[in-house]
Formats: structure tokens, C-alpha cells, sequence
């Protein structure tokens, strides 16, 4: 077989990852190849991935690849598969090219630590691990990597291990990780004792006509492993332990892939496993998880002080968007929902990245310490402003095209089920959006705005391969917004359609015809319909702010606009106007900035502080209560 | 040739009719004529109306001071840009019949598109530097943060209740709605629509920063909060953007609550025997009317009077008051118009 | 036509800042109502702005008392051009009953250009009235030159 | 005999979550992880096991559809979830060593710098 066929290229994806770790622990003392064979993994496997666009996107092939050829024989897989559908080169399109961008990045970011090796070796089989799970068609094999994301991931928390609290995240994070993965090995076994077998396809093909309480114990088993992974509301304070701890590049993979990879499982485990499409139950079950997620974190995030543990806690409540577009489970839906979650993982990276450039240079993302970086870091802070305008989902920026579709799509299917419980979603996606702007006005002004503290007089900008990994992820947080019709056609409608076609799924695993000769009844892909029902063009609108700030612009140089007075802050005339005082450094910021809208949410705000209480007994209670709960759920409701 | 005469239609659309000329005019009409009611009814004999254009004018002529502490790029831009994008919403806010611009923007993404011109304050506050400014600016989300709440309820109550009535399930087309109104009557007169017309009128003064929800520009305790280092020109133009703001949110009502009007100069125009090109820009230049007079209606109601028997509110009353009473009449108003009244 | 514009304008809207240097309050409570309903000078555009930087008249009220000084110098430089300075009350200008004492700085005119005194302690509305007139005339005048 | 093993499964599953929940010090909370490990071992190896059955070894042509042996695969998962089993365990031991270095104690109650 011809070894550059399209039908290796998923194996060579992840392959080429952990090959990349292997090399970097034998030859990674000198500083050249390290970053040589970092790079050349990541952007290998990201090109190895944009190679599968064309058929599978585009073409709608699902590829399907036998570990050692050992194709399913007598109608079981004994064989290792990785099953590539649109929905998966989604989600691992998405994983690459991030792990690229975060790679370019680490090179400098990483420049002042010592074990850099070990970086990028974990680094490497993190973002393999991440591939490996979105890319495989076997349970199992989706256990292994899930243990082996989990794994980098804690360890890369503690990477810094003299950073306040680096030990203690990663720990919290092992320990509810590990019960989480628990679950994922106990689900996957107690599906395979009922079905004998681990292929996602054949499990989906036996799953629907033997639903017996065993497969439904192993549901919420699995269910719950996937949160875990995703980091959804009773896991939440992990996912901001680990993101503030990390270095800021590995934040950037936790929230922008790792948290994928769960909604990933989720995706997978609801729609193609219990083929729960259209399922009343099951919708309410992902959609109160998603609304309670998205409403509590952006709570949790506007009162917190540090950079990074805010954006953890806003990377939360968008995966709970997320949750809330797909357990929709209408073809809209899926599309916002994955269509999100691709915006998410740019526009957070991009914050991500710009909070690792303020740390990198200020050595602290303590809001209360930070302020008017704007003079000395313009680029971070110009990058900043595009990640903080997409995720509050200002026009015409990327957050905003997905957040409008998820809007359309919960409203719609509250109108077409006339249920008014949808509404509700609708009503708190919205708040949540103006609540996250509400967040990151305090940051702009707390971090870049506002005044400069002395100890900062000397901050330069951050190095060139820093400005460069933002300058990407920017870029595609523009372009992404302002054609969000080709980003649908092209990219979500297809994996959302992929979702739709689950026996395509299982024929291509299992061979032609062998949903028909199992299923009862296969799931007929109707065509799914993606219409809205309002009307936003981007790029219109953009135009006509263009020529109005054109025309604005000429009115002002006739006017002599642009004739400003500019002087040194030694001349009174130039300083700020403090009550007639001399000028001295007072920054309003952090904390206490939105004391109008906490005031009156003091009760909530002092309960939820209570109980993120910090003790890993807690957490790992919340874990075992969930599970508890997911589990009553499942075998009484679904 | 047809191009050039689209695009030069188009040009007219942006600097003169629903675009720059016509905000830059109406609005500070609008303005002078509020400023005016208000010191009549606290009998004075008050400004001229055309104070704020004065105003306008005069600080075009002073001196642009920059502080040595702000971002001068975005202390100058913030401005402009929030006057620019204010502008890009009057044109997607249809007059009666006639709409410049209908295929680009529906009611959701409007509501996002007013966040625009109040981020534009903020950024423009945080890159003086000034703590009075960091103060509004606080203030000045807070308000957008309550203000919002009960707006997307009664969007999305009317949402619904065209889209039910078109057969379309929801609707959020502004041209739509309008349509809609044209054919079937205001929208006010629908019992479920009260609550959120009402609604909508007390969150006009907190959208436009009016009296008594003014606690972010405060000129009293924080110095005009995030205006507090702006001077000259810039001052102006959000002087001029707040002028437009009225203007905007006014029109939006009309657009939404009273777009039967229109049928009601048409009816007008066929009494009158009117017909043709004639009648089309008699018909025309009669809505710009009443859709001004409406406007000025409007201001009187919603910023004039309760500007003039109010105080100020603390920030935190201000939340709490959009979030209860304003919110739950337009909740009050979406529930009606789930069960299609 | 702009410049035409902007030259009419600058007689027609002049914003007050008001700053108190040490003043006994008569002064203060005396400017206020020269905008009540009695007197009502908004009729000739004056409003008062919370920022030196909006406004075109600084009043100055009291006899600018040694700690004072400093923060009405500030103030005052902050103002932009073009600006009209005016004395309200004696104190001010002379130091009125104050005068002599070791915590007075004044008089304001030793330190910046004055443009219009309204003496009186306190003056009359209707000549506060009047003398912001004047300042406004001033202003006009003033703006014309900086052409 | 079958019944028991899944009993002692199940058993040793709470048993591990009760300590991980409850057990304020450290160490004790890795040896919760690691008896939940096990638990869920032992039920992998419940699940493919046959009574009576053979090891599951054959040469080509060996295997017939009558010959009666036990389940490769889990025991061939479980292989692997030890493995996995035992890198948490020294991973977690680990990071214990390093926070009592940084904190100076090992109670879950004072590890708490990170909260709210």
C-alpha cells in the first residue's frame, strides 16, 4: 500500500507527536533540535490533518484505519482503529493547529526555565494524546490517550513547581482526573461485557437494541468521565487550579483542547454511541449542564483576581455554551456548538497567550498588581482587545457569529417544541455573554489600562515569536468572524452532519451493510436543516463602519481633529485631574470594580466563595456526588 | 453605471439620510428639545434649542488636551469609532417603509451593536488613566449590564410574537417586523406587547445614560466619570454620540412598537389623491416627519420628564431596578406572548 | 463655514468650572443660583461641568488661601484653551476680611492672568450674571486670536 | 465464586472513593486512588473470566469454534490499567514528597491556597 495514502495520514498525525517526545528525551539537551523537532512534529501533524479536509470535509468520507491491517472479521473488530469522520478532523483541525501556535510560542515563553526538555516532551504527548482521543474508533484506545492527556496535563502543571500552588492544582487536578478516568475504564468495560467488543462502530451498531441497565450504568459512567474532561460544573474549580498554575502555553492546550477532547467524548458518547438524537431527556440533561456551567463559572470569573484563573473560569462557561448549543441536538445546534467551540479554542488561546506574554514580562498576573501596560506592551494589548472583544462576543469578531447561531438555535428549538425551558437557555446565554464582557472590561482595565505602577516603568514588549503565535490566533479570530458562512459550509455543517450520520459511522468501521444487518432500525440521515432566522452579514456591516469612520475621519482632519496638545507629565496641564492633587498612583481595578452588580448578588457571590472551599476532599466528593446523580439519572429518566 | 449609482446611493444612505447628516441633526435637535422641556417644566425659560449644536461647535473649537498618562491612539480613537458604528445602526433601523440597509443586521445582532458606542466610552475612560475615569467606567458596565436584561426579553418577546404570527416561528428581522406592523397594525396594540413596551421606554434613559440612570457620567461626585479627561473635539463627539443615542433608541421604539404608522400616511396619501413620484416623496418626507415628531414624543416621555421629577440613582438601586421591576414587566410580556396573546 | 460656525458657537456655550479657594460659602451658594429658575443663566448656555477639562470660565471663589494655592494653579492649568478666569467676591481679588493673614496666598491676580473680577461680598446674581457675560465676550474674542 | 468477585469489586470501589472523600491526609487519599484501581481491575478480570475455560494461547489452527478459554482482551486491559495504575501512584507520591516540601504538612484541610 502506498505509504503516503490518505489512509495513514491520521496514524502519521499522532504518530509523528509522540515520535517528536520520544526524539526530544533522547536528543533534547541541545537547544536547536528541541525546538527543530518540536516544531516539525506539531506543524507535520497539522499538515497531515489539513491534508484530510479535502475528502472528509468536503468529500464526506469517513476514513477508517486498522492497526496492523487487522480488519473486523466474522462481524466483530478484534482489530485497534482509528475512525476519522468530519466530526473528528474537526476537532483534531482544531487540536493542531493550536498545539502549533502554542509550540511557536513556548520557544520563547519557555526561554527562562530549566527542564525544557521535559517541556516539550510532555508537551508533545499531550497535544498526541489530545489527537489520539479525538482520532481513535476504539473505547479503549479513547481510555488510553484520555490517561495520557491527563497525565502530561498534570504533570505540566506542576512544571513550575515553585509557582504558589502549581503542586497543589495538579495534585487536586490527579485526584479528581483519576477518578474521572476511573469511570471512563468502568464504562468502557461494562459496555464491553454486554457487547464484547470496544469499535465505537460496532458499540454503536449493538448499543440501541440492547439498552439494559447495565449500559446505562456504564452511560453515566462514561458521561461523567467526560466531564471530567471537559471540566463541567462540579469539576470547574480543577480546571481553574490547573490553567492559573500552568505556564501559559500549557493553559492554552488544557483549555482550548484538553476541555475539546471531553465535549468531544460527549459528542460521541450521546449522539453516536446512545444515539440519543432528538432525545427529550437527554437534551434537558446536556442543556442543564451546559446553562448551569456557563452561568456559574462566568459568576465564579467575575470575582476572581488573577488573570489566568478568570480566563480559566471564563473557558469553562464557554464550553458550556458548548454543551447547552449541542445537547440542543438539532442540526443548528451542532453546528453552533462545534462552530463555538473552534472559536473558543482561538479567542481563549489568544488570551491565554496575551496573559503569558503579561507574565512573562511583569512576572505576575495578579490584577491588583498589574495596570497601563498599554504604553509599553501596545501589541499584547492590542491582541488582548480582539480576544476579549470575539469572546464577549462583540461584532464582527468570531464569538459573536457562534453565540448568535447558538441564540438562533436555542430559540428555535424552544419555538418549534414550544418548550419554555429552552428559553431559559437562551435567556442565560445572553446574560452570560454580557456578563463575560462585564469580566474582561475589568481586566482591560485593570491589566492594560488604568495607571502604570512603578516597578513596571521598565516592561518591554514580549519577543517576536510571542507576538507572532498571538498575531495568528488573532488573524483567525478576525477572519473566522467575518465569514462565518464559509466557516459553517466548510467546516461545522459537514461535522455536524457527521453526527447525523451515525450508520454511515458504523458501516465504514464495520463494513458495508452491517448497520442494516444489526440495527433494528438505522438511523436515517435525513438531510439536516441549518436555517436561521436572522440575517448578519459581517462583512456588510464592517464596510459600512468603514466608510462611516472614513467619512468621520475626513470631517475631523477639516475640523483639525487631529491637532492635540501632547506634554510631559511634569507639566500640570498634562496630568490627570485628581481634584485640583498632585498626581500620585491610585488604579481602580481588580476586585471591587463591578461593586454595583455585586452588591446585590452579595449573598450568591459569598455562597459560591464558601463553597470553593480549596480541600481536594471536597472536589472529590462533588465528583462522587455527580456520578451519584448522573447515575440515578440514567437508570431512572433515560 | 447601475453600480456606480448603487454605490452612490449607498454613500448617500451612510452621509446624509438615514446616515451622518440626519443623526448629526436630529439627535441634536432632539437633545436641545429635551434640554428646553426639561427647563420649562422646572419653569425656566431654559436654552435655545439649538444649544447643543452651540455646544457641538464650540468644542470642535478648544484645545484637544492629551494627558501624559493616557493611550493617546485609543484616548482619540474610542470616540470616533463609537460615533462611526451608532451611525451604521440608524441606517439598519428601518423609517416605516423605507429601509437603507435590511439584509445585514437583525434585532440581536442590534443589540449587540449598541454595545459598541458604551464600550467606546469605556475604552475611551480607561486609556485617560483617570481613577474618576476608572469609577464611570465600572459604573458605566454596570449599566449596560442591567439594561440588558430586560432589552433582550422584549426582543425576544417580539420575536416571537411576529415570527408566530408571519408563520415562521420566530422572526428577528427588523425590516420584517416592520412589514409586519405595516400590514397588521402596531405592535402596541397587542395586549402581551404593553408590559414590554413600557419596558422598553424606561430602558431608553439607562441606555442613553439619562437622568436618573446617569450614575456612570455623574458630573457631581466623579467628574463626568469616563469623560473626565476628555476635552475639546473628542468631548464633542460623545457629546454628539449621546445626542445620536437618543435618537437611535427612540427610532428603535417607533421601529418596533409603532411601525402601523406608516400605513396610516399611506392611507393618507390615497385620501389625498396623491399618486406616483410625487406622492412617493411627499409620502416620504411626511414619515421623516412624524417619525421625528414621534422621536421628540418619546424624549419628552422618557428622558425630559422623568429627568425632570427625579434624583440620581446609586448604582446598585439602578441594578436592582432593571433587574426586578423593568425585567419582570418584560418577562411579564414574553410569557404573554408565549401563549399568543 | 466651520470656522464660521465654531466662532459663533464659542460666544454662545460657555461652560463653568467652579473651584472654591477657600471660600466661606457665600460665594458658592450665590453662584448656584444664578442657574435656578430665578435667574436661570442656562437661557445663555452656561452649564456647570465636573471637569476643568470641559470647561471655557473657571470662577474662582475665596481668597485663595496658602493651601489652596497650589491645587487652584493646577486646576486652572488644566482647563483648555481657550479659558476665562473670573474672581466671584472680594476675596479673590483682595483678600477681602482675610486680608493680611499669614494663610492667605491671594490675591489670584499676583499668580495668573485675571480676566473678570465681580466684586461684592457676595455679588448680586444679576452681576455674576453679567460678568460671565463679559467672560464670555472674552472668550469669543479670545478664540478669534487663536486663529 | 463469580458473584464474590463482583462483590469485592464493588466493595473496594467505594472503599476507594470513601477514603478519597473522607481521608484528610495525603498518602491516604493515593491509597484510595489505588484501591479504586483495583477495584475496577478486578472487575475487568471478572468480566472475561470463564470458569472452567482455558488460557486463552493458541497456535494457527488450533483454535476451533468449540475450544472454551477465557477472555484475552480484558486481561490484556488490565495489563495496560496497571500500568496506568501504578504511573498515578508515583506521580501522585510525587507531587506528595514536593507538598510537604512547599506547605510543610500533608493535611488536604491546609493545602488550600487555591480557592474561591
Amino acid at each position: 500500500m502506498n505509504m503516503l495514502s490518505l489512509q495513514h495520514f491520521p496514524i502519521y498525525s499522532i504518530m509523528v507527536l509522540f515520535l517528536g517526545a520520544f526524539l526530544i528525551v533522547v536528543f533534547g539537551r541541545s537547544k536547536v533540535v528541541r525546538h527543530s523537532v518540536a516544531l516539525l512534529a506539531t506543524c507535520a501533524s497539522m499538515l497531515f490533518m489539513m491534508g484530510l479536509i479535502k475528502p472528509v470535509m468536503l468529500g464526506g468520507e469517513i476514513i477508517s484505519y486498522w492497526m496492523g491491517a487487522r480488519v473486523p472479521a466474522g462481524g466483530y473488530a478484534i482489530g485497534i482503529a482509528l475512525e476519522v469522520d468530519a466530526l473528528s478532523l474537526f476537532f483534531g483541525l482544531l487540536v493542531s493547529t493550536v498545539v502549533f501556535v502554542a509550540c511557536i510560542y513556548s520557544i520563547q515563553y519557555m526561554s527562562h526555565d530549566d527542564n525544557v526538555p521535559q517541556y516539550y516532551t510532555l508537551f508533545l504527548m499531550l497535544a498526541g494524546g489530545v489527537m489520539g482521543m479525538v482520532l481513535t474508533g476504539d473505547l479503549f484506545n479513547m481510555f488510553i490517550m484520555v490517561e495520557i492527556l491527563t497525565f502530561a496535563a498534570v504533570a505540566l502543571t506542576a512544571f513550575r513547581n515553585t509557582v504558589t500552588g502549581a503542586l497543589e492544582a495538579a495534585f487536586k487536578y490527579l485526584v479528581v482526573g483519576s477518578i474521572g478516568s476511573t469511570c471512563i475504564l468502568a464504562g468502557t468495560i461494562v459496555l464491553y461485557a454486554q457487547m464484547h467488543t470496544l469499535n465505537l462502530g460496532q458499540l454503536a451498531a449493538l448499543i440501541p437494541g440492547n439498552l439494559t441497565t447495565s449500559t446505562k450504568l456504564a452511560f453515566a459512567l462514561l458521561f461523567i468521565g467526560f466531564c471530567t474532561k471537559a471540566f463541567l460544573v462540579p469539576f470547574h474549580p480543577l480546571a481553574a487550579d490547573a490553567h492559573g498554575a500552568a505556564p501559559a502555553s500549557i493553559s492554552v492546550l488544557i483549555s482550548g483542547v484538553l476541555t475539546k477532547s471531553g465535549i468531544y467524548g460527549i459528542i460521541r458518547l450521546t449522539y453516536f454511541l446512545f444515539q440519543s438524537m432528538g432525545l427529550g431527556t437527554m437534551q434537558f440533561w446536556l442543556v442543564f449542564l451546559g446553562s448551569v456551567s456557563m452561568f456559574v463559572c462566568v459568576t465564579m470569573a467575575l470575582a476572581q483576581h488573577d488573570f489566568k484563573r478568570l480566563l480559566a473560569f471564563h473557558s469553562i462557561s464557554q464550553i458550556g455554551y458548548v454543551l447547552a448549543a449541542v445537547g440542543l441536538s438539532t442540526a443548528l445546534g451542532i453546528s453552533a456548538g462545534v462552530y463555538h467551540a473552534m472559536n473558543h479554542t482561538i479567542f481563549k488561546g489568544l488570551l491565554f497567550l496575551a496573559a503569558g506574554a503579561v507574565l512573562h514580562e511583569t512576572g505576575t498576573t495578579d490584577l491588583g498588581k498589574l495596570g497601563g501596560l498599554s504604553k509599553k506592551m501596545p501589541v499584547t494589548t492590542v491582541m488582548f482587545l480582539v480576544g476579549a472583544a470575539a469572546i464577549s462576543g462583540i461584532p464582527p469578531f468570531n464569538g459573536f457569529a457562534s453565540k448568535w447561531m447558538i441564540y438562533q438555535a436555542s430559540y428555535q428549538k424552544a419555538v418549534e417544541s414550544n418548550n419554555i425551558g429552552f428559553l431559559a437557555v437562551t435567556i442565560c446565554a445572553l446574560v452570560t455573554s454580557t456578563l463575560t464582557l462585564a469580566s474582561f472590561v475589568k481586566v482591560t482595565q485593570s491589566v492594560f489600562f488604568g495607571q502604570l505602577p512603578k516597578e513596571y516603568e521598565n516592561v518591554k514588549e514580549v519577543p517576536f515569536g510571542m507576538r507572532l503565535a498571538m498575531g495568528i490566533l488573532a488573524a483567525l479570530c478576525i477572519v473566522t468572524g467575518l465569514v462565518p458562512n464559509y466557516v459553517t459550509r466548510f467546516l461545522t455543517e459537514p461535522a455536524a452532519k457527521a453526527v447525523y450520520h451515525v450508520g454511515a459511522y458504523i458501516n465504514s468501521a464495520m463494513g458495508a451493510g452491517y448497520a442494516e444487518s444489526v440495527m433494528q432500525t438505522v438511523p436515517v440521515a435525513a438531510e439536516p436543516s441549518f436555517v436561521q432566522h436572522g440575517v448578519w452579514s459581517p462583512v456588510s456591516w464592517l464596510c459600512l463602519l468603514m466608510i462611516a469612520l472614513l467619512a468621520l475621519t475626513v470631517v475631523a482632519t477639516s475640523a483639525k481633529y487631529d491637532k492635540v496638545s501632547l506634554g510631559e507629565a511634569t507639566d500640570t496641564k498634562y496630568q490627570l485631574f485628581y481634584g485640583g492633587e498632585k498626581n500620585f498612583y491610585s488604579q481602580v481595578g481588580s476586585d471591587d470594580l463591578f461593586w454595583g452588580f455585586k452588591h446585590n448578588w452579595r449573598h450568591y457571590f459569598s455562597f459560591m466563595h464558601e463553597l470553593h472551599s480549596g480541600v481536594v476532599n471536597d472536589y472529590a466528593l462533588w465528583a462522587v456526588v455527580a456520578l451519584a446523580l448522573a447515575t440515578l439519572y440514567a437508570l431512572v429518566v433515560l | 453605471m447601475a453600480l456606480i449609482l448603487q454605490a452612490l446611493r449607498y454613500l448617500v444612505y451612510v452621509l446624509v439620510f438615514p446616515g451622518f447628516l440626519f443623526c448629526f441633526m436630529t439627535g441634536l435637535l432632539l437633545c436641545g428639545i429635551d434640554r428646553k422641556l426639561v427647563a420649562r417644566m422646572q419653569k425656566r425659560v431654559g436654552p435655545p434649542i439649538l444649544q447643543p449644536f452651540y455646544d457641538f461647535f464650540k468644542l470642535c473649537g478648544k484645545e484637544t488636551i492629551v494627558p501624559a498618562a493616557a493611550n493617546r491612539t485609543v484616548f482619540l480613537l474610542a470616540p470616533l469609532v463609537g460615533l462611526a458604528a451608532l451611525v451604521v445602526i440608524q441606517l439598519f433601523i428601518p423609517v416605516f417603509r423605507f429601509s437603507a440597509f435590511n439584509s445585514i443586521a437583525d434585532v440581536i445582532v442590534i443589540l449587540y451593536l449598541l454595545l459598541i458606542p458604551a464600550l467606546s466610552v469605556i475604552m475611551g475612560g480607561a486609556a485617560s488613566g483617570s481613577p474618576y475615569a476608572g469609577v464611570g467606567l465600572s459604573r458605566e458596565m454596570v449599566t449596560i449590564l442591567s439594561c440588558e436584561l430586560p432589552l433582550l426579553l422584549v426582543l425576544l418577546a417580539i420575536g416571537k410574537v411576529v415570527g408566530t404570527a408571519l408563520g415562521t416561528g420566530i422572526c428577528f428581522s427588523l425590516s420584517k417586523i416592520v412589514d409586519y406592523q405595516m400590514a397588521h397594525g402596531s405592535l402596541l396594540g397587542k395586549l402581551s406587547m404593553i408590559p414590554a413596551a413600557v419596558a422598553f421606554l424606561l430602558v431608553i434613559p439607562g441606555e442613553t445614560g439619562n437622568h436618573p440612570f446617569d450614575a456612570a457620567e455623574a458630573e457631581t461626585e466623579i467628574c463626568e466619570g469616563p469623560l473626565a479627561e476628555y476635552s475639546g473635539a473628542p468631548l464633542g463627539v460623545y457629546k454628539l454620540s449621546h445626542a445620536v443615542k437618543m435618537l437611535t433608541m427612540t427610532s428603535l421604539f417607533v421601529a418596533l412598537f409603532l411601525g402601523g404608522i406608516g400605513t396610516g400616511i399611506e392611507n393618507l396619501m390615497f385620501q389625498l389623491g396623491l399618486s406616483g413620484g410625487a406622492a412617493g416623496a411627499v409620502a416620504f418626507l411626511l414619515e421623516i416627519l412624524v417619525l421625528f415628531l414621534l422621536c421628540a414624543v418619546l424624549t419628552f416621555l422618557t428622558i425630559s420628564v422623568v429627568h425632570a421629577v427625579t434624583a440620581r440613582l446609586r448604582i446598585e438601586q439602578l441594578f436592582k431596578y432593571y433587574w426586578t421591576v423593568v425585567a419582570g414587566l418584560a418577562l411579564i410580556s414574553l410569557v404573554l406572548a408565549w401563549y399568543g396573546l | 463655514m466651520f470656522k464660521n460656525l465654531i466662532k459663533e458657537s464659542t460666544g454662545k456655550s460657555p461652560w463653568l468650572f467652579h473651584i472654591n479657594a477657600g471660600s466661606c460659602n457665600g460665594c458658592d451658594i450665590e453662584l448656584v443660583s444664578v442657574l435656578t429658575p430665578r435667574y436661570d443663566a442656562e437661557r445663555l448656555g452656561f452649564k456647570l461641568t465636573g471637569s476643568p477639562r470641559h470647561a471655557d470660565i473657571v470662577v474662582v471663589t475665596g481668597p485663595v488661601t496658602a493651601q489652596s494655592l497650589d491645587r487652584v494653579l493646577r486646576t486652572i492649568s488644566q482647563v483648555p484653551e481657550p479659558r476665562c478666569i473670573v474672581t466671584m467676591g472680594s476675596c479673590p481679588q483682595s483678600g477681602n476680611v482675610f486680608r493680611g493673614s499669614y494663610a492667605i496666598a491671594g490675591p489670584l491676580s499676583k499668580y495668573v492672568h485675571v480676566d473678570v473680577d465681580v466684586a461684592g461680598c457676595t455679588p448680586k446674581p444679576e452681576a455674576v450674571i453679567d460678568g460671565l457675560a463679559l467672560a464670555t465676550k472674552i472668550l469669543a474674542e479670545k478664540r478669534g486670536q487663536m486663529e | 465464586m463469580i458473584l464474590f468477585n463482583y462483590i469485592a469489586s464493588f466493595f473496594l470501589i467505594v472503599l476507594g472513593l470513601y477514603c478519597i472523600v473522607v481521608k484528610y491526609n495525603l498518602v491516604k487519599t493515593v491509597i484510595g486512588l489505588s484501591i479504586l484501581d483495583y477495584g475496577v481491575n478486578l472487575l475487568i478480570i471478572t468480566i472475561g473470566f470463564n470458569p472452567g475455560g482455558t488460557a486463552p494461547i493458541f497456535t494457527q489452527g488450533e483454535i476451533t469454534p468449540a475450544s472454551y478459554f477465557v477472555d484475552p482482551i480484558p486481561q490484556a486491559l488490565t495489563l495496560t490499567s496497571i500500568v496506568i495504575g501504578a504511573c498515578v501512584t508515583a506521580m501522585s507520591l510525587a507531587l506528595v514528597i514536593k507538598l510537604e516540601e512547599q506547605y510543610g504538612t500533608i493535611d488536604t484541610r491546609e493545602i488550600r491556597r487555591l480557592r474561591g
